[in-house]
């Protein structure tokens, strides 16, 4: 009497339906990224122009005459209308050609490659161990909702939150550096130790592994410590109260009730079953906080003398040095689209509901 | 701790746009070129307030000819191992006014264009070079062009075969360096480092050490942790408060400084343009009270355009903080108060500090500022378009000559608006009167220097009696440095600082 | 959370307002505030957040009569003094009473802290639910600009705006406000695809309702928790992101006391003259936690599932 | 007869601003190796029951009972792990909502599997047709697809039988089955059931039926539990259901259509009398 | 007033119903029953327009049903979902439930609906203001039932709308929707399991399996077991009209024992 639902003539149009909607997906995945990309240099153009700050005077300094301030423009192609401009622009990217940074005198794209890593390596340090402890802290909260250590998280996750991260640097430099001499001063290594590794990365950490460096290893890693915990402090914090929130939302759930009928442990209750629905909303969560803390913070940047992507920006911004601007606001978009992206990958994978 | 030999210092090194000295403008990069260059004559680490020979061992002018004739030194090596020539003379001195890029008008005062410098400057084939003048200056004043920055000697060989695209070797030359200087330029990463190794063959004394690290360190405060940790041997820009603070085994060394800081009113702004105004804001500076507090060690009061300790300067300071005297200026003239004034302002210690403190005391008599913090980017782009109202700025002279601030507060013949010129009194839209603009022609053509000093002498009453501009302070720099640091010379401007004598222990 | 039956004074208020069988909208909408206020007043840590948002609130709005001073009183002889009877906060570089300009400064975060909720929480909320409800291109273009506007850092951001809008701490905060909206606009799509497709919108949609109509009354109602508690945590990095945009000049100006700015310019005097920094330093964590805390408390007095 | 489950004067109470309010006063029951129905009208209690016995009511609910003993242990004592080694392995619970109940983003096989694994470690191709025969047995066509299913993909009666198939594969000794059947279609309903009588009949199994449907309790249970308002008002043999003499059971005796109906209405009880809904 | 011309329909490209065809006259009375999991539920949807991926004709009212509802599909047919837990807004009151409806289409008088509409459904006005957690399942679905009822619609289409109602409150709905189309002469479409709640409220139905409509019949062969396809038969059977309603209300008919259990 079983109703055979293989008997159900199955549409023949099936795998290639699958097919073109593969290919679909791709060239749309590809499309929207594209105008994403444009879109985003095209508003960072045209804000670079209305900045207050003429990018000229960058180049030529308050003492300049006319007649070398015109020069400059000329060579900045500023004489030329804005719409010419961002095209040159964007045809020079296409190219690969990121142009030249009027503070620092050299190819974008060579600046990058220097600050970017430095500020990678820090932020995905920052954000694992943001996860790391985040997570687990913020189900702890939630399976304890009301008691002690429930408020003894929050709270403490908030000051992560509100602290100002300059203080938070200098006070642990202050103490753990300065102090205890646990950690390593400001910077990214020992001056002895500049430049004993071949940079193939730009990642200290992995190129001085690669060198089989030990020594400038854990050199690296003693500066990398203390700025990284901040990071992933200020990351905590956030996860760790998302989670908590989505957590109540699911222990309250009749699934979760079935689960605890099922005679299941505690912690595949929680684990398995309260925690999995919470992901897609939990892997959004995680990658603003990565995004963001790719974006560099400026202040962890400075006040550890971090010459990262934040700084570099910042003051690329300053001088209204436009090139370096987009080229690191390109940079800093790939990687904020990279993450969403992958996140929306990430939402298929992990949630059924999802899929369209 | 610092490696033994090895300098480091903590510096604020964001500023470097550029390092090649026909390009060089900032604090930080003509530190660089001062270590790393040399000039036919220069100020030197001995004694920075005395011209010495630098590339060149002697000079003779010829007053009428407009010529100076330079023989040069002999056995002199460019880091890279060649020979300094004439030609390097030559080509280094013509290549800035070919390229003309900012600092190039210091040269193009001598009437140099990219036409005739071939005929101003001449190597005369026997080990000395004539350099000639289209002006009335007297050769003093061309002297202290001549060991200004852009006059630096580059390597030319090294550099022309390092030319991209015609642009003489400039994009090279911003990443390297290419001088007889004490130092030779071992890593320069923009905003992370800058590694300077000891020239051993250097023809003067010293360097006394290895090399010299100069390490970005933006924060001040951290600078001030890395100093008294010892990771550091010298912390550049700490402020008062923190250099009064520091600790055991540092000590503090303050060099005046030749920047002058003022504040202006934009002539453009008819509620501006009346001197009983501009003579209240005198009276309404609370000199005594900021370089008694926050300014402690960082300003000194003065009023005249050119600083204290160099030949020339007017040290009378005739005005106090006198908020009833000003009020009765203020009524007397008839003018209506109160007023609001735009007051620009470079968004960092000390001038937002100045800034709010000038606020509070004009406010007294019924002026009211209102602060507008910028970048200095920013600010200076709004002093260069005139359209600011108010600005809390500083000078700096070019080269060592009260020609260059003379020119720069009492000096304005043409005031239209596309006339610019990067001077005070043009970017305060001060049309100075004409018989100033002749004294100050006159005094650079003066060639009796001590009539000449007389001359600026009494430009610089005129401006402190009677200008929109209210010269308020000279600065002076401290530097906090490890104990056993030794022999660190900084003159009056970052172009005198010098790391040759340098020791440790 | 009640324990027990309470033998509450049983006014005749409160009967009406609790009423179990309301005889209007009004009375039930009353009795249900009422009953999130109740469920508030009995979560000890909302209690103190709410308490400290109401100190705010009262210290911004009696400054002149709360602050021993005001808050631009210099004193160059007085300068930099730490804590004391006479100044409980120390003074700062300038001598001026630190106390006094963090009273005043009240005024300012307030400002800030409404501004950006009203601002950006709305909007990113409705993007977010917009975008996830929809899908398909919609979704696509909606998801596309957000991620140009989050991609884009901050800073930049702000600034265009601010250029736009001219200077000033109101103009800076509402360009922080307008900057900061894709975050929450990418959490609410993120919630709203596990739920776009429940019955319940089904429901609502065979009423014939609106896609404009579905997306505010049903999908944002159930993003708004998760809302409430970014917007309450950001709060804090709002008022320090304010005090970056003062940096260019284009937030609060000196000298008035906004506690971002009060901390960025305290940042020199951090190892000697501690209090300069971390006077306003307290008084953004006490706030922020004071946010947080009323946000995570009105997020479990909101949901009428903990409601009782 | 071995008693398997006692409760005397079982109380669920939740606060209320109007106070504590008992949605289930006093209940008494029990039960020996046999079908128990409950019956009774939307709200009066029945799943309360069900979920206090497993102590699955969370604060700020609350449970008093002066006995809970199930096959000897004191249900209200034990610590909440053997609790849990209690549940799913000896009482299990048939949830009322099977969509909802279900794990949103897993997949209906590895639910089901985990109920297994949970209490005894299966290889894992013992495990996998394991699976697939409990989802046979609950007449699911194409085990093998539906096991790779997602919650929302299956149709209301699926996910009842996949709730069944979950909580009857590590045979419980006590089973709670909470409107097991409603969105089943007789011949499905019948079927599953059978299923559920076999593991009573054979293994031994307690069953309570909670469900509005009094033939089909009537029909398939040994005793009769008849709430309303959160109290037993009528406890009785399956059999003498007909006889039922409490109004409350015979108004809803009354209002059970009939296959050859032909009344035009069906009588109700009057609510307005009866408070407790 | 529905008629289904060969309609198939799909998820994902994977087809959950073929080849449907039936038509429901105007003021009629039409049962799908059959199989779990067959695509009764699917064919309400897709009626509703809420189903994406449909093919063939489908009429409502001689029009065909828009892609999705619009306002006058909205008041000329609505639809009570199966699951009374998913079908409430976790977040609204059982009130504001209800007055949606009103608001969208603007009607006035408000109150006085929602409270008839509470009645007309058993629910005493304590519910009103009452959130969906509040309330036991079968209140859930009175409240569905009631808020498809808002709009006076010509049509309902109904998903098991009592499959999760006691059966004193289960009456109560019945009776109810008997009124609701002997006042309005609205017609029903009507998925259940329940063969008896087919017998007394509806004149036609189908059985589904599989995807398919395997036979239609009148409910007249409810009585008689007169069917076509053995499925039917079966379905019929597994009901046993012998076991049901009768041996309750009769005790003097009874002749089947409890089954036998061990004690
Ligand atoms: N969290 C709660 N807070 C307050 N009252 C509750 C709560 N949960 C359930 N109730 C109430 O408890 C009563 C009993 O609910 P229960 O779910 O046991 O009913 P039921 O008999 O299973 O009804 P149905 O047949 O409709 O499922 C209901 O009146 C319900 O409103
Ligand atoms: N969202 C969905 N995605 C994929 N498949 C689905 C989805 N919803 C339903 N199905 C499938 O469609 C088929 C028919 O489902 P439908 O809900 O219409 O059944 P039904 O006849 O209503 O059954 P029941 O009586 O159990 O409710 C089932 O095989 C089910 O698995
Ligand atoms: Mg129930
Ligand atoms: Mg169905
Ligand atoms: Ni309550």
């Amino acid at each position: 009497m079983a109703p055979d639902m293989s008997a159900i003539p199955q549409p023949s149009t099936r795998p290639a339906r699958g097919l073109r909607r593969a290919s679909r997906g791709v060239a749309g995945f590809v499309l929207t990224t594209a105008v994403t990309f444009l879109g985003l240099l095209a508003i960072t153009f045209f804000i670079g122009r209305v900045v207050p700050i003429d990018p000229a005077l960058a180049v030529v300094g308050d003492r300049a005459t006319q007649e070398q301030y015109e020069a400059a423009r000329v060579a900045l192609g500023l004489d030329r209308p804005l719409f010419v401009q961002f095209l040159v622009y964007v045809g020079d990217v296409m190219t690969g050609d990121l142009g030249q940074s009027i503070t620092t005198n050299r190819p974008v794209a060579e600046d990058l490659a220097r600050v970017f890593p430095a500020t990678l390596e820090m932020a995905t340090l920052g954000i694992l161990a943001g996860v790391l402890i985040g997570v687990p802290v913020g189900v702890w909260a939630a399976v304890r909702q009301g008691t002690w250590i429930d408020q003894v998280i929050r709270i403490f996750a908030l000051m992560g939150y509100s602290v100002p991260a300059f203080w938070l640097g200098l006070v642990g430099l202050a103490l753990f550096y300065a102090g205890l001499g646990w950690v390593a001063g400001p910077g990214r290594i020992d001056i002895f130790y500049d430049g004993l590794v071949e940079p193939v990365t730009g990642l200290l950490l992995v190129d001085s592994l690669i060198a089989g460096d030990f020594t400038v290893f854990g050199n690296a890693v003693s500066h990398i410590v203390l700025p990284a915990t901040i990071l992933a402090f200020f990351s905590l914090a956030y996860i760790a109260r998302m989670t908590r929130s989505f957590m109540l939302d699911q222990l309250g759930s009749e699934h979760v009730t079935t689960a605890r009928v099922k005679g299941l442990p505690e912690w595949k209750v929680i684990w398995v079953h309260a925690f999995r629905p919470i992901r897609v909303p939990l892997v959004t969560v995680i990658g603003l906080s990565y995004a963001q803390l790719l974006e560099g913070s400026v202040m962890i940047e400075t006040v550890f003398s971090w010459p990262g992507i934040g700084n570099y920006l910042t003051t690329a911004l300053l001088n209204a040095d436009m090139n370096a601007v987009l080229g690191a606001t390109l940079v800093v978009g790939v990687v904020f689209v990279a993450i969403n992206r992958l996140s929306d990958v990430a939402y298929r994978l992990l949630d059924p509901r999802a899929k369209r | 701790e610092t490696p033994p030999g090895v300098l480091v210092v903590a510096q604020n090194i964001d500023d470097i746009v550029a390092i090649d000295p026909a390009q060089a403008y900032e604090f930080t990069s003509g530190e660089l070129v001062t270590n790393l260059y040399d000039r036919l004559v220069q100020y030197d680490a001995e004694d920075t307030t005395v011209l010495a020979p630098g590339l060149a061992t002697e000079w003779t002018a010829d007053e009428e000819a407009k010529t100076l004739t330079f023989t040069l030194r002999d056995g002199v090596t460019f880091h890279s191992g060649n020979d300094f020539t004439a030609a390097d003379v030559v080509g280094s001195l013509s290549r800035v006014i070919e390229l003309n890029l900012t600092p190039a008008f210091i040269l193009t005062q001598l009437g140099w264009t990219p036409e005739n410098v071939g005929e101003m400057v001449v190597d005369n084939g026997d080990g000395t070079v004539t350099i000639a003048w289209d002006g009335d200056f007297s050769s003093a004043f061309v002297l202290n062009v001549l060991a200004a920055r852009p006059a630096s000697i580059v390597d030319m060989e090294t550099v022309m075969a390092n030319e991209v695209d015609g642009d003489m070797g400039n994009a090279w030359l911003n990443a390297n360096a290419a001088g007889t200087g004490p130092f030779s330029l071992q890593t320069y990463r923009p905003n992370e480092l800058v590694r300077l190794a000891a020239n051993e063959d250097y023809f003067k004394e010293g360097p006394m050490l290895d090399g010299i690290i100069l390490q970005h360190v933006p924060e001040s405060a951290t600078q001030q942790l890395l100093l008294e940790q010892g990771d550091v041997d010298i912390a550049r820009n700490l402020t008062p408060d923190q250099i009064a603070g520091l600790g055991e085994g540092t000590k503090v060394e303050t060099y005046p400084q030749a920047a002058v800081h003022f504040l202006s009113f934009n002539q453009k702004n008819e509620e501006l343009t009346d001197p009983a105004l501009w003579e209240a804001a005198r009276y309404l500076v609370d000199y005594q009270g900021m370089t008694d507090s926050f300014l402690a060690g960082q300003m000194e009061i003065h009023q005249a355009f050119w600083p204290n300790g160099f030949p020339g300067s007017y040290d009378e300071t005739p005005f106090t903080y006198d908020p009833e005297r000003a009020q009765q200026i203020l009524d007397e003239a008839g003018i209506e108060l109160p007023i609001t004034v735009e007051l620009d302002v470079i968004n960092a210690a000390p001038f937002t500090d100045m800034a709010q403190a000038l606020q509070a005391s004009f406010a007294e008599a019924g002026i009211n500022f209102e602060i507008l913090p910028g970048t200095g980017a920013q600010v200076i782009t709004k002093y260069r378009e005139r359209t600011h109202e108010g600005m809390l700025l500083y000078w700096g002279p070019d080269f060592m000559d009260p020609h260059s601030n003379a020119k720069a507060f009492a000096y304005n013949s043409d005031n239209s608006d596309d006339a610019y010129a990067a001077t005070t009194t043009w970017r305060n839209a001060w049309a100075v009167p004409e018989e100033m603009n002749q004294e100050v022609r006159d005094a650079l053509a003066e060639s009796d220097p001590e009539a000449r000093l007389e001359m600026y002498m009494d430009l610089q009453q005129q401006v402190q009696e009677e200008s929109p501009i209210v010269i308020m302070f000279q600065a002076s720099y401290q530097v906090a440095m490890d104990e056993d640091v030794e022999g660190y010379v900084n003159g009056a401007t970052s172009d005198f600082v010098f790391y040759r004598l340098v020791t440790k222990e | 959370m009640s324990a027990g039956p309470r033998p509450a004074p049983r006014s005749g208020l409160r009967d009406w307002l609790l009423a179990e069988a309301p005889s209007s909208r009004r009375q039930a909408a009353l009795g249900s505030a009422y009953r999130t206020w109740s469920q508030l007043l009995r979560n000890p840590l909302a209690v103190a957040g709410g308490l400290i948002v109401l100190g705010l609130v009262l210290v911004a709005a009696f400054a002149p009569w709360i602050a021993p001073d005001t808050p631009y009183g210099q004193s160059l002889s007085e300068r930099l003094m730490p804590p004391s009877a006479e100044h409980w906060m120390g003074t700062d570089e300038l001598g001026r009473d630190i106390l006094s300009r963090v009273i005043w400064g009240a005024r300012i975060t307030l400002m800030i802290v409404v501004l950006v909720a009203v601002i950006s929480a709305p909007l990113g909320l409705l993007v977010g639910a917009v975008a996830g409800y929809a899908g398909g291109w919609v979704d696509k273009v909606l998801m596309g600009i957000t991620d140009i506007f989050l991609s884009m850092p901050k800073l930049i951001l702000a600034l265009a705006f601010v250029a736009a809008l001219g200077p000033g701490i109101e103009n800076a905060v509402i360009a922080i406000a307008i900057t900061s909206w894709p975050a929450y606009a990418r959490i609410a799509r993120a919630e709203t695809l596990t739920f776009a497709q429940a019955e319940f919108i089904q429901a609502v949609r065979l009423s014939g309702a609106g896609h404009m109509r579905i997306v505010t009354r049903h999908v944002i109602p159930l993003c708004l928790s998760s809302t409430i508690i970014r917007v309450t945590l950001d709060m804090a990095g709002i008022i320090l992101t304010a005090a970056g945009l003062g940096f260019l000049g284009l937030g609060a100006q000196p000298p008035l006391p906004e506690w971002g700015a009060m901390i960025s310019r305290g940042r020199t005097f951090i190892l000697d003259q501690w209090w300069v920094a971390t006077m306003p330093g307290f008084a953004i964590i006490l706030v922020s936690l004071g946010f947080c805390l009323l946000g995570d408390g009105l997020r479990d007095a909101l949901d009428p599932k903990g409601r009782t | 007869m071995s008693e398997l489950l006692t409760i005397r004067d079982l109380r669920v109470s939740f606060p209320t601003h109007q106070g504590r309010v008992e949605v289930v006063k006093g209940l008494d029951l029990s039960l020996g190796r046999e079908r128990l129905g409950i019956v009774g009208e939307s709200g009066s209690g029945k799943s309360m029951t069900g979920r206090a016995i497993l102590r699955l009511i969370r604060p700020p609910g609350r449970v008093t009972a002066a006995e809970m003993t199930f096959d000897g242990q004191d249900l209200m004592a034990l610590p909440e792990r053997r609790m849990r080694a209690l549940r799913g392995a000896r009482i299990s619970m048939i949830l009322q909502d099977p969509k909802f109940s279900l794990n949103p983003v897993m997949t209906i096989g590895r639910q089901i599997a985990e109920a297994l694994d949970a209490h005894e470690r299966p290889s894992r191709g013992e495990r996998r047709t394991r699976v697939r025969q409990m989802l046979e047995r609950v007449r699911i066509a194409d085990p093998d697809r539906v096991a790779r299913m997602y919650p929302h993909e299956v149709s209301g009666g699926m996910g009842q039988r996949v709730m069944i198939a979950m909580m009857l594969i590590p045979r419980p000794a006590l089973l709670i089955a909470d409107e097991p059947t409603s969105a089943l279609d007789v011949s499905v309903q019948a079927e599953v059931l059978e299923l559920i009588d076999e593991l009573v009949r054979d293994e031994g199994m307690g069953l309570i039926l909670i469900s509005h449907d009094l033939a089909l309790v009537s029909r398939f249970c040994d005793r009769i539990m008849v709430m309303a308002g959160g109290e037993v008002v009528e406890s009785c043999a399956a059999a003498d259901l007909r006889h039922a003499s409490h109004p409350y059971t015979r108004g809803l005796i009354e209002a059970v259509p009939r296959m050859d109906e032909t009344r035009d209405w069906l009588p109700v009880l009057d609510r307005a009398a009866r408070a407790g809904t | 007033m529905i008629e289904l011309r060969n309609v198939a329909i799909a998820y994902d490209g994977h087809r959950v119903v073929e080849g449907a065809s039936f038509a429901v006259p105007e003021g009629g009375s039409f049962a799908l029953v059959g199989e779990s999991g067959s695509g009764k539920s699917t064919v309400l949807k897709a009626i509703a327009g809420l189903a994406p991926e449909r093919e063939g004709t489908i009429l409502v009212d001689g029009a065909p049903v828009p892609p999705r509802p619009t306002l006058e599909s909205a008041r000329l047919m609505q639809m009570v979902f199966q699951d009374p837990y998913a079908s409430l807004h976790p977040r609204r009151t059982v009130d504001a439930a209800l007055s949606e409806p009103l608001a969208i289409h603007g009607l006035k008088d408000r109150d006085a609906r929602v409270e008839r509409a509470l009645r007309d459904v058993g629910l005493d006005r304590r519910f009103r203001f009452r959130y969906p957690h509040q309330l036991s399942g079968g209140q859930r679905q009175r409240v569905a039932i009631a808020r498809a009822l808002m709009l006076e619609p010509r049509v309902m289409l109904l998903d098991e709308p009592t499959s999760a109602l006691d059966v004193s409150v289960q009456a109560e709905i019945l009776n109810l929707l008997k009124r609701l189309r002997a006042e309005r002469g609205l017609t029903y479409l009507m998925v259940t399991h329940n063969l008896p709640v087919v017998g007394f409220l509806c004149e036609r139905m189908a059985v589904m399996q599989g995807g398919r409509i395997v036979e239609e019949a009148p409910t007249a062969a409810l009585r008689t077991g007169d069917f076509a396809t053995e499925y039917a038969r079966h379905l019929h059977g597994a009901t046993g009209a012998d076991l049901m309603g009768p041996d309750l209300l009769e005790p003097e008919s009874v002749d089947t024992a409890p089954m036998e259990t061990e004690k």
